[in-house]
């Protein structure tokens, strides 16, 4: 292993990662709040609306993020939508994460006894504060695992971004690789970083789990 | 731009049947997936602490190195110790390994929410473990997971195009392929999104019809 | 030796990535192009079958070293470094520069138009090392754009965000026959002359495959196969040297 | 709806009806409940009693009659035959808010501790400010002897406590009319007395109760009328005395009781 | 285990503790059950009567003193002081088979129906082929008078009615011991009879009964012997009549008899 090339490259490499971290958290965090408002709107909204929600989720859901890429950066100035490779990048990162988001949202809300959501109408809560005080906080019981999961499956999701030249850490190492004609070297700083933010992703998710599930656990 | 349908129809052939590639491949990590996920979430929660230590360095793991390099490691590196997996049996093996993990966290995620009393009432009749996760906890893990379980097999779907890296012709490689030869990515990987549409509308759908018939009681 | 071992297999397995036109082409679900022909007349003179292997760039040399096949019969620049890592054989084709435009792009007439504007190419070939160079050259220096593969700058010269794409002067000429309406060729191409190669792992190993393999080069150079190949892909001649060129 | 005083009750419930699927749970059932009144439903298991609690806050959608408090319609828009539309949502809780229930499975609120169960809907439907209602919390939790286990959350909690904090919660909000739903039935006797005490002296505050019991003691005690409810239809209503009495008029609530008389000879 | 017939009680308790974090639970409760006996345990809410019943068959690992089944010792691998191992859990399972338990909260299997609940540890504990276990769960269904009711599903069920699937469950087991913890809470008069004649030719049959009963007349019918239960202590344990009768000698139970005599003297 050659170690002056993570010191020649080093700078680029720490760059790409913070385009990176950047990216993904920005675009996944808008596609959890994105998807947390489709699951409502298909929990409570008409049913029109319903149908709507779940053709959006099948289409996007169904479809692999770079070709969702692919149109809307190489498509999108040929409908006049010209837009930067990390503008797109972003964007692009919100809409394919929020039906995945939904989904898990979706399978939090039937976990909720009817019991509990009846007694917190007949004292007269409101729907809204229902929603984030008895629904929201046990819906997270079953759902931060899932959560975690799909926030570390966009941390390499995030690789796609390279073919629009969004210079994140895949793009640079790749910059690395094909310079110094070596594999093993760039594989690894990779598989660090990602694991880097697993590992930090991972750790978040405990915590919120440990403090959701606290009533659970027993003396 | 002029979308030209003749490239799509005149490649299509071809991508169909890159795309049973990509079916065997999904169908045969899925099996693992979710077979070997119930056993990884058993020994995550499991009291030995020696398991589910294990358990949590797999997941750790299979979880933070990308699934390329996984792949990679299945067939590139394991022949140097000796283990040589054909490229099929490599890539279905990887894929259904790393989903696992993922099926473990969303099955221990929705066994926290079935009431401990459900337990109790198995052991206290003397029901063995196996029958209890069998026909008490499993069936509901499955139901309330079912659409975050959904979701992690059609990542599963769209994960198989890392198994050209060990040389298998499927989908999307394919269509690269493709790409390459006639300059027509946007018609092409059009193409493809709705080949992995089809497939995934399915599984979505036998994911809905599990779900409404589980969502008794 | 690998020489031996590939003659008493009878067969050698070459991977490729399908992928770079007109080198290596995947159409209608066969593999064609400059290299299939070569590489199946090469292995004719070698007197063994030939197989081959399509696999995406990041798994071709983890999986030259790892033993999954034999040899890579695609087109790789040769570069001092690379050679420093891998035994390569004589040049099968040319890797000058060269830009593709825009099909009506009044304003780039002659490589030196690019001045000033957005060029892409792709990351880590040695064709964007050159146009890196020939663009400092210039007045005002283009903004050069790296991207991981081809197919993405040529799609992003179709969407308008870059003027013009540089690359191999096969490559790009390839681009433009296939879509006439969107691409046209910038002529001539600039820079140094460079050349592809094949590569073998390195080693002493491979020594004697290499040697083996051009032998068969030259000989159809001199037989006029190889001329024809080219013709046919390309139709002209890119006048390849059957001497291992001088690369620094 | 306010304060005026009429003699019109404060509940009817006309011809009501509800199915699930094939089966009948409740069949032209009609009652008057006057204001602060007191009314035990008893009846055998599965006769339907819960589900008439139900229908009179709306938690389940009768599908025939009417159920109207203060001479309001529950639930749906407009008496008459289905399809009926039902309220939206925030016309809904409007109603709610008048009339408080506890549950027979008590539907706590897990995540939330003793105390905070009981003061949430203090805080956030009656808008007091967060101390006030956390003191009218305690006050509630004291009332039902659980001082001291506020801070436990559901689980830790023993069934008798669990029922108290359901009851705790339920008349914190002081509504104009409250269900019970079986509310001693975890209760050892000397609680039920004491919760007992607290109905008492919330009748006598002029609040309406509809209390679905298995205690016909209890029902003797303090019920103005008992209704007696089978395979869900209404079989008589009338005061305790007439009820338990020797020897009822109906021979079916003579049946019903005769094994609890037996028993409950000490 | 088997069928040795001794003078040994089959359950024996021995300066039993159990904590749950700081809370004291059950301090040094001794106590034996004996064969076909049926020992009532009554007391105050949230006095421990639950967590002892789960301490005799280690629902609840308990911390300090012995339960034991015929000796032998349950749930931990030896006597003595903590900290002590608990054993496998296939010994626990094959001790547990011999004790069989209906909860407070029932714990019905929501995805199973009535009958799949009843019927799930007949065939996978017993071991019976499916259409034998099916016709042995209809007959302990048809027990507590619910043959109507085996194709629905808990949630779809009444209170009462989801009580007696989880009696139905306990007893199809056949069970040497039986633990009920308040059985006959959400049920009414009549049906409590019922579920009382079930116990009486249960006990006459040989089993051993534990029962949790806030019921003090169901007490005073069926028990051999009353425990008073208080703040997790055992204040008192003797035959009902010596509990029930007019002035028992310890104040503290006549003080909790008290307000249920005065109610039930209808
Ligand atoms: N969701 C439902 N689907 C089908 N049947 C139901 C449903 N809910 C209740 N039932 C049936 O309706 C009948 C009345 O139920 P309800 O809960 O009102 O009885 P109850 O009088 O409260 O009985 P208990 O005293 O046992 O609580 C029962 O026979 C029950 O099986
Ligand atoms: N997991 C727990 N953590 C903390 N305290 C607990 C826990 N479980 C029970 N307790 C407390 O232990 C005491 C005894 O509870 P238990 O359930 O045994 O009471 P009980 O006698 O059955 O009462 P009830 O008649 O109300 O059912 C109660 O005060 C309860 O608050
Ligand atoms: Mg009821
Ligand atoms: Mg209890």
């Amino acid at each position: 292993m050659e170690l002056d090339l993570f010191v020649r490259y080093g700078p680029a490499l720490l760059s790409g990662f913070g385009v990176t971290i950047l990216c993904w958290i920005v675009g996944s965090l808008g596609g959890l709040v994105l998807g947390f408002a489709l699951a409502c709107l298909y929990r409570f909204g008409p049913r029109p609306l319903r149908w709507l929600i779940q053709a959006y989720v099948e289409v996007i859901r169904g479809t692999p993020f770079m070709i969702q890429l692919f149109i809307l950066y190489f498509g999108g100035p040929h409908f006049g939508l010209l837009l930067t490779p990390v503008q797109a990048g972003i964007a692009s990162f919100i809409i394919y994460g929020s039906p995945y988001f939904a989904e898990i949202f979706r399978s939090g809300f039937n976990a909720i006894p009817k019991g509990q959501i009846e007694a917190a109408r007949c004292v007269g809560l409101s729907e809204g504060r229902i929603l984030f005080r008895i629904i929201l906080p046990q819906m997270l019981v079953p759902t931060t695992a899932p959560l975690t999961n799909f926030f570390i499956i966009l941390t390499k999701e995030t690789a796609i971004l390279s073919v629009v030249t969004v210079p994140e850490l895949l793009y640079e190492t790749q910059t690395m690789a094909s310079e110094t004609f070596t594999f093993v070297e760039p594989f690894l700083v990779l598989s660090l970083f990602y694991w880097l933010m697993v590992i930090g992703t991972s750790w978040l998710g405990d915590k919120v789990e440990r403090r959701v599930t606290r009533h659970l656990r027993r003396a | 731009m002029n979308f030209s349908f003749d490239v799509i129809w005149h490649n299509l052939p071809y991508m169909l049947a890159a795309a049973r590639w990509t079916l065997l491949i999904s169908v045969g990590g899925m099996a693992i997936s979710l077979v070997w996920g119930v056993f990884l979430c058993a020994a995550r929660i499991s009291r030995g602490p020696f398991l589910s230590r294990i358990a949590a360095l797999y997941i750790s793991f299979f979880r933070g190195v990308p699934l390329l390099v996984q792949l990679l490691i299945f067939y590139y590196m394991l022949p140097h110790v000796g283990l040589d997996l054909p490229a099929v049996a490599a890539a279905i093996l990887a894929v259904g390994m790393c989903s696992a993990a993922y099926t473990a966290e969303i099955l221990r995620g929705a066994l926290q929410t079935i009431p401990r009393g459900q337990t109790e009432a198995a052991l206290a009749l003397g029901i063995p473990t196996l029958s209890l996760w069998r026909r008490i906890l499993v069936p509901q893990a499955i139901r309330i997971g079912l659409p975050s379980l959904t979701n992690e097999l059609i990542l599963l779907v769209k994960v198989s195009s890392l198994a050209s890296v060990v040389g298998i012709g499927e989908l999307t490689r394919i269509s690269q392929n493709i790409t390459g030869e006639t300059y027509r990515p946007l018609e092409i990987y059009v193409a493809a999104a709705a080949i992995y549409f089809l497939i995934n509308v399915i599984l979505s759908a036998l994911g809905r019809l599990a779900e409404n018939r589980l969502l008794v009681g | 030796d690998m020489l031996s071992d590939i003659k008493a297999k009878g067969k050698i397995v070459a991977a490729t990535e399908m992928h770079y036109a007109p080198f290596d082409i995947l159409k209608d679900g066969e593999y064609q192009g400059i290299c299939h022909d070569l590489f199946v007349e090469v292995a004719k003179e070698l007197g063994v079958e030939a197989e081959f292997l399509d696999l995406p760039w990041q798994s071709i040399l983890p999986g030259l070293e790892a033993g999954k096949f034999d040899f890579v019969n695609a087109p790789v620049t040769i570069t001092a470094e690379r050679m420093s890592r891998y035994n390569f054989t004589l040049p099968i084709g040319n890797a000058t520069v060269a830009l593709a435009k825009k099909a009506g792009d009044d304003s780039i007439a002659k490589p030196e138009d690019i001045a000033g504007k957005a060029v892409g190419s792709q990351k880590g070939s040695a064709q964007l090392e050159q146009l890196k160079a020939f663009s400092a050259s210039l007045a005002t220096p283009a903004d050069v754009r790296e991207y991981v593969n081809i197919d993405e700058a040529l799609a992003d010269l179709a969407a308008g965000r870059i003027q013009a794409v540089a690359n191999s002067a096969p490559l790009m000429g390839y681009a433009a026959v296939q879509r006439p309406g969107l691409f046209e060729m910038v002529m001539p191409p600039f820079g140094e002359p460079k050349y592809f190669g094949w590569v073998a792992p390195g080693g002493e190993d491979a020594k004697t495959l290499i040697a083996a393999i051009n032998d068969a080069l030259i000989k159809m150079h001199e037989d006029g196969r190889l001329q024809a190949i080219n013709e046919k892909w390309l139709g002209s001649n890119p006048d390849l040297p059957t001497t291992m060129p001088d690369v620094k | 709806m306010g304060d005026i005083t009429t003699e019109q009750p404060i509940i009817e419930i006309r011809n009501l009806s509800k199915h699930f699927d094939d089966f009948e749970a409740l069949r032209d059932i009609t009652l008057d409940v006057h204001r602060s009144e007191v009314l035990c439903l008893i009846g055998p298991s599965g006769s339907g009693k819960s589900t008439l609690l139900r229908c009179i806050n709306f938690l389940e959608a009768y599908d025939g009659g009417e159920v109207r408090l203060e001479g309001e319609l529950i639930g749906w828009k407009s008496a008459g035959a289905p399809p009926r539309k039902p309220l939206s949502g925030e016309a809904l809780r409007r109603q709610r808010q008048h009339i408080g229930m506890v549950f027979q499975q008590f539907n706590l609120w897990p995540h939330l501790t003793a105390l905070e169960n009981v003061a949430e809907a203090l805080i956030h439907v009656k808008g007091l400010p967060k101390a006030e209602a956390m003191t009218k919390a305690r006050a509630a939790l004291a009332k039902v002897n659980l001082s001291d286990k506020e801070a436990n959350f559901p689980a830790n909690l023993s069934g008798g406590q669990q029922q108290r904090v359901a009851i705790a919660r339920a008349i914190a909000m002081e509504p104009s009319v409250m269900l019970f739903d079986e509310p001693t039935s975890a209760l050892d006797p000397e609680l039920v007395g004491e919760v007992l005490g607290v109905m008492k002296q919330m009748a006598a505050e002029g609040m309406t109760m509809v209390v679905v019991t298995h205690e016909m003691g209890f029902a003797a005690h303090v019920a103005d009328r008992v209704a007696f409810l089978e395979g869900g239809r209404l079989v008589t209503c009338a005061p305790p005395a007439d009820i338990f009495g020797r020897e009822p008029d109906d021979p079916r609530v003579n049946a019903f009781l005769k094994t609890y008389r037996e028993r409950n000879v000490v």
